[in-house]
């Protein structure tokens, strides 16, 4: 299905036209610019929630332009349901950064909107491109606006955290890049990503290739040994940037999981399977472990947010419907009631310029709104039923219980984990007695502060209560990942050097099996 | 055939340079310093001539021409790389001329210098004989040393230059010897013959191996090769910024040029021995270069080192063309190897221009530290090195992404993605020294304690030539097309 | 289909309604409240009446989630037992309301507070109405929530913020069980809804799961043991059986109304409500209702101990509440499923009774929960004090109230369960003289003897207002008159396949009839005995047994034991684990390649010695390299 | 010719590695320059040996080429070298250290 | 005969190069270069170059050689107190490359290079200079005139470095 108008391209023109905009306007209007780019970009995206048609899995709303000859890569983009959501969220959460800024951020200001700005357009970018090189300028061109987010807006140690980041994402991208190299020859000469998600590829080949989109996937999720960047990012970060970078940065890794690990390589991610489940279990319980022993509250959800985004690769990597499915809400998810606590941790961070717990104690009294609005993120994160979280958690572990009863019952256990280290958390900064010291500048919110909190719980209530819309969306796409994953297996001799055939593959065990046609 | 008509008109844009250097040079005692400028600009209108003629060479006929006696050849290849050295050049003198006058060296020979030393690297380009690119190389070598000491008031300078001079003696002395033995093969140094003679010898011959390695020595020392680099972070250091540009591009550049051809052209017979030995090379080289980069406190240094692994890379994409038997028979490797150091160039003589812009109380800012605060100071000055560091990691969308896209790209073609993988590794802890500039720039405040520092010395011809080199720098990032078409059509003179 | 949507519709606008204006409505939060739960429980009423006709029904709302095989709506389903429980919810929750608009006046949290009750009944009547099993845990968790945050109402009291959390996690631990349960069904029988899953259980009667394969081991467990099991866990935390039952005894930190609401008359009642709901799975799983009938039997006689000793006299009630859940537990476990939920309805009467009753007399003391800081209000707070004795009869099942058919009818029915309900029902006769003996512990104590109330209130001790004596009056109505409904005979047909309902066997019957009263009338005179006629023999026999009073004082150590072994070791671990592993190895290895990359970096430089003839080397060096390099191509 | 042209190249080899040995020995820049001129001679060498070995003059226009330079080398380098003696008052290359790390 | 004389010079000729390199004093070492020089000339001669002899004479010994010396006196300089403090890895450096040449040779075969000359180039015979003349101004004009380049460049170049009054002009 082609669309003649180009909303893809507006939408991601439209944040960089603010950003260049940033350039010609005061110090004191640039707010209210970004706040207009965001807001228009809300508005163009909006409509394709309801253009988009739930009843087929082709690309919608695609664009297919020539960019570079040789070899040939297209500006190529369209979504389809996995990415839908995905986008909608990116540009939902956008103005709310913006709005949550605006008086958080008093030096520079041009800047750091411009940097916002030109960090939507990129994420929007990867989330629609369809072409991997493409995809891959996406990626990368989020880097640097990210680390001057952190690094000039940041906290005391933002340095450290900055570079941290950098590298950390920059060195796993880089296998990334040589893979696509490799897939690009050994899948017929193409960057297209539907073509090459057809494509075979021999299987130790697959195997090398699941490594290097694992190094750069994985770091941005992040995966349990490759986490550590991620406390540090957030801690530092200006309120705005924890929010992107939990709400939807984290995101790519896994929607590169989804969308090139999976269907390209089905072979290896079959092969694969246990230990990303392993480590997503491990990710789950570990994650949600550490957020118990932090005093430091963006840091106690940053945890939380690697034990969160290990549902969701254990989700994807459980290889069912519901899984998959799961995985993709839990990302919206995680999205809306993560940048939630963010959110909340700032405006409390604005008023007593300290993030320990410890200084931050009896809320509920003076701020009740606020207490509120923490409480309710919190129980989200927590996975309360009747909020979202629990739908893409449910859907999660009905996925792995066809995967495996034993990992199931672990996952849950971080379940558990999370319900006391939020409530823990919520124990001590909103219930109790606050200091009377900081106690004069603790007002509840403004009005500023309260529209940017509105939607997310709104969001989380919807999504909590009906959930169907937003995942009625994803099936086609999903069923047609998980077909593509089921292709006939390769041909040994795709390409002349490549010598090795398929020792190492995995019969089709039972628990592989895919789920959604035949049970 | 009246005395080499034909090919004098071949050369009209190398006769224009070298006739420019002279009038420069015999109208320097007669010009006023305050009039000192015109000779620039002299020099830019030249070089302006010689970028249009031969882009009118090109869009006519974009043949083979060779001339006297098959020395040199004008060809598509050559013709890449002297439109590149043309815009290098002049914007390496637009470039100088403020930072000359701030340092008190405005000399009206240095720009007979600089166009000589283009002279010398138009010569090793376009030569297809051993004497040629010799001799262009000592050209070339010859008028660097001089302008590596020129700032003689400066200890720094004239060792700088002293060591440039004695060890480039040394390594030119090397390859010497290797050419005189190549001679001793082919009983010619045209590189056709001697193509000719290691096809007919077969490639065991002892000769031929000491031959090749006394060459590649020689030429690595120019390309700052590692284990032949060493010069490069004291040279860059020591010699005023504007030449350390024109070291870093323009010679790097031409080196490479006559490099690849002696290589292709006439070693290419050689192929699977001596890609082994730029492989090991250009390992040490990222290696070295990357990890020694880091821990660098000046900013010339740190780009000293920043070039040497950059060599690296092209190295990459040279052993990729060496290794590449499939179809496109190693022009992927050629034309990613021209990409790089097209876009290399750039970035990196941008990055240059703001150091040269940049004063310390009336010195020249060379720490990474003076750049501190520098985005409160000079946020335009400081977005440009933003810019120009990015590129230089290779981050999307600047054109260093594109340059190393090529080159990996070609790399895994030839099946040395392993290469590929380890050299990208090394591009990400490259990525700690561009962004710790960034970092400085940035997330620093100003040494409260240092002088209070002076504006940027700059002109409305740098602001122009550097905004040219921004959006360059973006918008090759963005639409390479024409410049990889352009690459690629210039490497058919390899098929 | 409306009404049934109106009953839980109804609360839930309120709470919205007071949820985002009670900033402005503060005070007459009851307004909004109050009329939203009335009609609620009217419409119940008209409910119960349609069902007892023979009407049942079940319908979806709407399609919640769909995804592969996965479709699941929220959906109604009404027939007798979901019309019995919308009756008590809405009942008790009704007169909680009415009672609270006193209990609560002039609290900063008062709108908060209704907001939360009213979400409360909500939750609980959507509970009560699934259709299925994923819609009965979503409202599982939020009644849980609720209770959370209602517990932890008063925030600024540390107690009452370590309870509510208390109890959610330690129900969360319980969901656990029951979340894997719920897989477990959908994994196996392809469906969530009750009436899809009866139907395949029965289809899969004989599968086994080997539970120890993943661990290369054998143990085969029947498919539906384990599902009940699982999802029993998920009651044994709600419900508060032992092990989980710590949570119960701290809820009581939070506003007794909620104490009598939802840590009594409903809430707890849950599990209990979700056993006989899924009866028909269970009646399949004999390994399964043991174990149910042996966790309720060991929960009863735990709470009944526990509570002789207590002296707080809401923990009292608590332990009493433990005690009567492993009744009807246990009851559920021998498949009298009917006797279980006779005994929920009465005892949701009475207990909300007691524990209003209760909150009248801290009411009265202003905020004095301890026994032994009370006695001699019979006087001053005549209808509590009535209305309470009224409520202790009950619970100690004196002859002609509610308590006494209940409990009979159940230690009956357990007694034609066989052996293992024979040994209970002997189990169940010794609590229900420690019932008896603790209820009128509290009865004496508190209301006859000497006073000890502090003598800053003594003087101005005086019975609440109409708001809370009213709904002591109707539940102390009600404490007599549930006994006389029928409510077995009007649940049996939904059980029909019940393995042991009572069947009345002569001779059996009464004799545990007898004895049942017998333990309770002895209990009783036990109580007067120790406590007004000879008041200083409890400490002395205190002292002698001491280390069995320390215990029961001490709630057998429980609380201690999860201290030690669970709690403190996990935030201890945690902290540990965060500076042992997480920053040092992993954190310091990521570290530690950057650093020994900069060291390498350190080092190599100092190649760079400045030293033109130190390059030249180099160069020569390399060249020498090269060379060797090629000896060995 | 009796003399065989392997001779000629064994000369040549040892003279550049004087040269050589003297460039990394030396600390005078002087004469390593000097040994610069043994590497230069000792390839002179080479070419009119090879020139004479093809009857070919190519060779031999090499070495003139080569003298040529090595006489603007050694113009330009002696310039460099008397600057430096002005700066510091000595010529041995080592103790030019400015420059390092 | 021939093998006499070669075997003379290259003698005398690897002799003083080891002195170049080995005598401390650099008056020493310029005067053992110049008898090197004369050698190569005589070498040359023996290989029918005289042109090139003569080149070496007047252009080496006669220009190059003696503006050394003017340094060396102008400067004024000392005898060498030592060698670089390198020296033993700088033996180890040159002896294993000259053990490599050996083994290089040994055991690939020896060297015969081929005869192919070209056409241009090819002179009957000797090398003479009027050849050679030939050559230079047809053959190779191009590479002769970056040659006079070369030479601008190192004539200018020696004056800016040399000269003493640059920083002042400016001024």
């Amino acid at each position: 299905m082609t669309n003649s108008f180009p909303w893809l391209s507006l939408l991601l023109v439209l944040p960089l036209a603010g950003a260049i905009a940033m350039s010609f306007v005061p110090e004191s209007t640039a707010r209210w610019i970004a706040l207009a780019a965001t807001l228009a970009d809300l508005c163009v995206a909006l409509p394709l929630w309801w253009l988009f048609d739930p009843q087929t899995s082709q690309m919608q709303f695609t664009e297919h332009v020539a960019w570079i000859n040789a070899p040939p890569i297209y500006y190529s983009l369209g979504l389809d349901g996995i990415s839908l959501p995905l986008v909608l969220m990116t540009v939902g959460i956008m103005p709310l950064c913006v709005l949550a800024s605006w008086n958080a951020i008093t030096t520079r200001v041009r800047g750091f909107m411009a940097m916002v700005l030109v960090m939507e357009t990129a994420m929007i970018g990867v989330f629609a491109a369809l072409d991997f090189v493409l995809f891959y300028v996406f990626w990368e061109a989020m880097l640097i606006p990210m680390y001057l987010l952190i690094g000039v807006w940041g906290g005391a140690n933002r340095l450290y955290a900055a570079i941290k980041f950098f590298l950390y994402t920059l060195a796993g991208s880089m296998l990334l890049l040589v893979a696509i190299f490799v897939m690009y020859y050994y899948g017929g000469h193409t960057f297209d990503i539907l073509a090459l998600s057809q494509g075979t590829y021999p299987a130790q080949l697959q195997m090398w290739l699941f490594l290097a989109f694992f190094a750069a996937f994985a770091v941005k999720v992040p995966m349990f040994p490759f986490h550590t960047w991620l406390p540090d990012a957030h801690v530092e970060a200006p309120t705005a940037g924890s929010v992107i970078l939990a709400s939807i940065l984290l995101k790519m890794g896994t929607y590169g999981f989804l969308r090139f690990s999976l269907p390209m390589l089905p072979d290896a991610s079959r092969f694969f399977t246990p230990i990303m489940v392993v480590l997503s279990i491990i990710a789950i319980i570990y994650g949600a472990y550490m957020a118990l022993a932090q005093v430091d509250l963006k840091k106690l959800i940053a945890y939380s947010s690697v034990s969160h985004m290990g549902f969701v690769t254990l989700g994807l990597f459980v290889l069912n419907q519901q899984g998959i499915e799961g995985a993709v809400l839990q990302m919206v998810n995680h999205g809306i009631t993560t940048g939630g606590l963010f959110l909340c941790v700032g405006i409390i961070y604005e008023r007593t310029h300290s993030r320990l717990i410890a200084d931050n104690v009896g809320l509920a009294a003076p701020m009740p709104q606020y207490a509120t609005f923490l409480v309710i993120f919190a129980l989200s994160s927590l996975g309360l039923p009747g909020t979202n979280s629990f739908v893409g958690e449910f859907l999660v572990l009905v996925g792995t219980f066809s995967w495996s009863k034993i990992a199931t019952a672990v996952a849950s256990l971080g379940i558990i984990l999370a319900a006391t280290y939020l409530l823990w958390m919520v124990q001590r900064v909103v219930f109790g007695v606050p200091s009377p010291h900081h106690l004069p500048t603790l007002r509840d919110l403004d009005q500023r502060e309260f529209v940017t909190l509105v939607p997310l719980v709104l969001l989380i209530f919807w999504i909590g209560f009906y959930p169907n819309p937003i995942v009625s969306r994803m099936h086609e796409s999903v069923t047609n990942t998980l077909a593509s994953m089921s292709r006939e297996k390769v041909a040994p001799t795709a390409h002349p050097s490549a010598g090795g055939t398929a020792p190492l593959l995995v019969d089709s065990d039972e628990q592989l099996e895919i789920q959604g046609g035949s049970r | 055939m009246s005395l080499y008509g034909t090919d004098l008109l071949a050369l009209l844009p190398e006769l224009i340079v070298v006739v420019t250097a002279c009038v420069v040079i015999a109208l320097d005692p007669i010009t006023p310093a305050s009039r000192r400028d015109l000779l620039a600009w002299l020099s830019v209108g030249a070089l302006a001539l010689c970028l249009g003629l031969t882009g009118w060479q090109i869009s006519v006929e974009n043949v083979r021409v060779s001339a006297f006696s098959d020395l040199v050849a004008i060809d598509a290849y050559a013709r890449f790389w002297k439109i590149l050295l043309y815009s290098v050049t002049g914007v390496t003198i637009v470039l100088s001329l403020p930072y000359l006058k701030a340092e008190r060296i405005h000399l009206g020979e240095y720009y007979g210098f600089i166009l000589l030393a283009l002279s010398g690297m138009l010569v090793m380009v376009s030569a297809v004989d051993l004497l040629t690119i010799y001799l262009g190389t000592e050209l070339m070598s010859i008028s660097l040393y001089v302008m590596t000491g020129l700032n003689r008031s400066k200890p720094r300078s004239l060792e700088a230059s002293a060591k440039y001079f004695v060890l480039g003696a040394f390594s030119s002395g090397i390859l010497l010897y290797g050419i005189s033995l190549l001679y001793g093969l082919a009983g010619s140094t045209k590189l056709a013959s001697i193509a000719g003679a290691i096809g007919t010898r077969g490639t065991d011959d002892p000769l031929v191996l000491i031959a090749t390695i006394l060459i590649a020595v020689g030429f690595s020392f120019k390309l700052a090769a590692v284990p032949f680099h060493m010069w490069t972070p004291d040279v860059y250091q020591g010699a005023p910024t504007s030449i350390t540009a024109f070291m870093a591009v323009a010679s790097k550049a031409a080196s490479f040029a006559a490099f690849i051809r002696v290589f292709v052209e006439g070693l290419g017979g050689l192929k699977a021995d001596w890609s082994i030995l730029f492989l090991i090379i250009s390992i040490l080289t990222l290696v070295l270069g990357n990890v020694v980069a880091i821990v660098q406190t000046n900013i010339k240094r740190m780009l000293a080192y920043s070039s040497i692994v950059h060599a690296g890379y092209v190295l990459v994409g040279f052993v990729a063309a060496g290794r590449g038997d499939g179809a496109s028979g190693g022009t992927p490797g050629l034309a990613s190897v021209m990409i790089y150091l097209a876009i290399y160039s750039f970035m990196t003589l941008g990055a240059f221009a703001v150091i040269g812009m940049l004063r310390k109380g009336g010195m020249e800012g060379e720490e990474i530290e003076d750049f501190a605060g520098l985005a409160k100071r000079q946020p335009l000055a400081a977005f440009l090195m933003l810019v120009f560091m990015a590129s230089l990691a290779g981050i999307p969308p600047t054109a260093g992404f594109i340059a190393k896209f090529y080159v990996f790209m070609a790399a895994v073609e030839a099946g040395l993605a392993w290469l590929a993988a380890v050299a990208l590794i090394f591009a990400a802890v490259s990525a700690y020294y561009y962004m710790r500039v960034v970092m400085v720039m940035y997330m620093r405040d100003p040494n409260p304690s240092s002088v209070a520092p002076p504006g940027l010395v700059t002109s409305p011809a740098l602001s122009f030539v550097l905004a040219c080199a921004v959006a360059g720098v973006i918008l090759f990032g963005l639409f390479p097309n024409p410049l990889v078409s352009f690459a690629l059509q210039s490497v058919l003179t390899f098929k | 289909m409306m009404t049934y949507t109106l009953i839980p519709l109804l609360p839930f606008a309120a709470f919205l309604i007071l949820g985002i204006f009670g900033h402005w409505i503060k005070d007459k939060a009851h307004l909004v409240a109050v009329p939203a739960v009335v009609v609620s429980w009217l419409l119940a009423l008209m409910v119960f009446f349609d069902v007892a006709g023979g009407h049942q029904t079940s319908f979806p709302l709407y399609s919640w989630l769909t995804s592969g095989l996965l479709d699941i709506h929220i959906g109604f389903s009404i027939d007798r037992l979901t019309a019995v429980m919308l009756l008590l919810v809405t009942t008790v929750s009704s007169l909680v309301h009415i009672y609270t608009i006193g209990y609560m006046h002039r609290d900063p949290g008062y709108a908060r507070f209704f907001s939360y009750i009213a979400l409360f009944t909500f939750s609980m009547l959507m509970l009560v109405m699934a259709d299925n099993l994923l819609q009965l845990f979503v409202f599982w968790e939020a009644v849980g929530l609720c209770s959370y945050l209602l517990i932890g109402h008063w925030y600024d009291r540390p107690a009452a913020c370590s309870a509510a959390m208390k109890a959610f996690i330690v129900n969360r631990i319980g969901d656990f069980g029951f979340m894997l349960g719920l897989l477990l069904v959908w994994y196996s029988f392809g469906s969530l809804d009750y009436s899809e899953i009866f139907v395949r259980a029965h289809e899969s009667a004989g599968e086994v799961i080997n539970v120890l394969g993943p661990f290369g081991g054998t143990w085969d467990v029947s498919l539906l043991t384990l599902i009940c099991v699982l999802l029993f866990t998920g009651a044994v935390g709600k419900s508060a059986q032992v092990p989980l039952h710590v949570w119960l005894p701290d809820a009581m930190e939070g506003p007794t109304p909620i104490s009598a609401l939802i840590h009594a008359a409903t809430m707890v009642t849950a599990g209990v409500f979700m056993v006989a709901r899924l009866a028909p799975l269970y009646n399949l799983s004999p390994t399964a209702m043991t174990l149910v009938a042996i966790t309720g039997g060991i929960t009863m006689i735990v709470g009944a101990t526990i509570a002789l000793t207590q002296t707080d006299i809401k923990r009292v009630v608590a332990y009493s509440t433990i005690s009567q859940l492993g009744y009807m537990v246990m009851a559920c476990g021998l498949g009298a499923y009917a006797a279980g939920m006779y005994h929920l309805l009465t005892h949701g009467a009475f207990k909300a009774l007691l524990f209003l009753g209760c909150g009248s007399v801290i009411i009265a003391l202003h905020h004095e929960q301890d026994m032994r800081r009370m006695g001699g209000l019979k006087h001053k707070l005549p209808i509590t004090y009535w209305t309470f004795v009224v409520g202790s009869l009950a619970l100690a099942g004196f002859p002609l109230t509610s308590g006494f058919f209940s409990k009979d009818h159940l230690l009956v029915s357990a007694w034609s369960a066989g052996p293992l309900g024979q040994c209970l029902t002997l189990l169940g006769l010794v609590t229900a003289l420690m019932t008896a003996f603790y209820s009128f512990r509290l009865v004496f104590v508190t209301f006859w003897g000497p006073s000890h109330v502090d003598p800053h209130h003594a003087d101005h001790v005086h019975e609440p207002s109409n708001t809370m004596t009213l709904p002591l009056i109707v539940l102390a109505m009600l404490s007599i008159l549930t006994g006389y409904l029928g409510i077995p005979e009007f649940l049996d047909p939904l059980f029909e396949t019940g393995a042991a309902e009572a069947t009345h066997e002569g001779g059996a019957a009464i004799g545990i009839m007898v004895a049942a009263t017998c333990m309770g009338l002895l209990g009783i005179a036990g109580a007067y005995y120790f406590y007004v006629v000879n008041p200083a023999l409890p400490d002395r026999l205190a002292s002698q047994w001491q280390s069995l009073y320390r215990a029961s004082l001490n709630k057998w150590y429980v609380d201690e034991a999860y201290d030690r072994t669970i709690v403190r070791p996990t935030f201890f671990g945690a902290s540990e684990l965060w500076k042992r592993v997480d920053v040092n190895v992993i954190d310091g290895a990521v570290n530690g390649v950057a650093r020994a990359i900069a060291w390498g970096g350190w080092l190599l430089r100092l190649t760079q010695s400045g030293q033109a003839q130190h390059y030249a080397l180099g160069m020569a060096l390399g060249a020498v390299v090269l060379f060797t390099m090629y000896f060995f191509l | 010719m009796t003399v065989p042209l392997s001779y000629y190249l064994v000369l040549s080899g040892i003279m550049f590695l004087t040269g050589v040995v003297g460039v990394l020995l030396r600390r005078n820049i002087i004469i390593i320059l000097l040994s610069v001129e043994l590497m230069l001679n000792a390839t002179n060498i080479n070419f009119v040996a090879f020139s004479q070995y093809f009857h070919n003059v190519a060779g031999q226009v090499f070495v003139f080429f080569t003298l040529t330079v090595a006489a603007a080398e050694v113009a330009v380098g002696l310039a460099i070298i008397i600057a430096l003696y002005r700066t510091k008052s000595t010529i041995n290359i080592d103790e030019f250290q400015l420059l390092k790390w | 005969m021939e093998q006499a004389f070669f075997f003379y010079f290259a003698c005398v000729i690897a002799a003083t190069s080891v002195l170049v390199v080995a005598l401390r004093n650099p008056i020493y070492s310029t005067l053992a270069l110049l008898v090197m020089f004369f050698h190569v000339a005589g070498l040359y001669v023996t290989l029918h170059a005289e042109f090139l002899a003569a080149v070496q004479i007047i252009v080496y010994a006669g220009a190059i050689l003696v503006l050394y010396l003017f340094v060396v006196m102008l400067l004024n300089l000392k005898q060498d107190v030592r060698y670089h403090r390198q020296w033993p890895m700088a033996a180890a450096v040159g002896a294993t490359l000259v053990i490599e040449a050996i083994i290089l040779t040994a055991m690939k075969g020896s060297t015969t290079p081929a005869v192919a000359t070209d056409a241009e180039t090819a002179i009957g015979g000797a090398g003479n200079t009027a050849a050679i003349g030939d050559v230079l101004y047809t053959t190779y004009l191009f590479p002769f005139e970056v040659a006079s380049l070369i030479l601008l460049v190192a004539m200018i170049g020696a004056i800016v470095l040399a000269k003493k009054d640059v920083g002042e002009r400016e001024a």
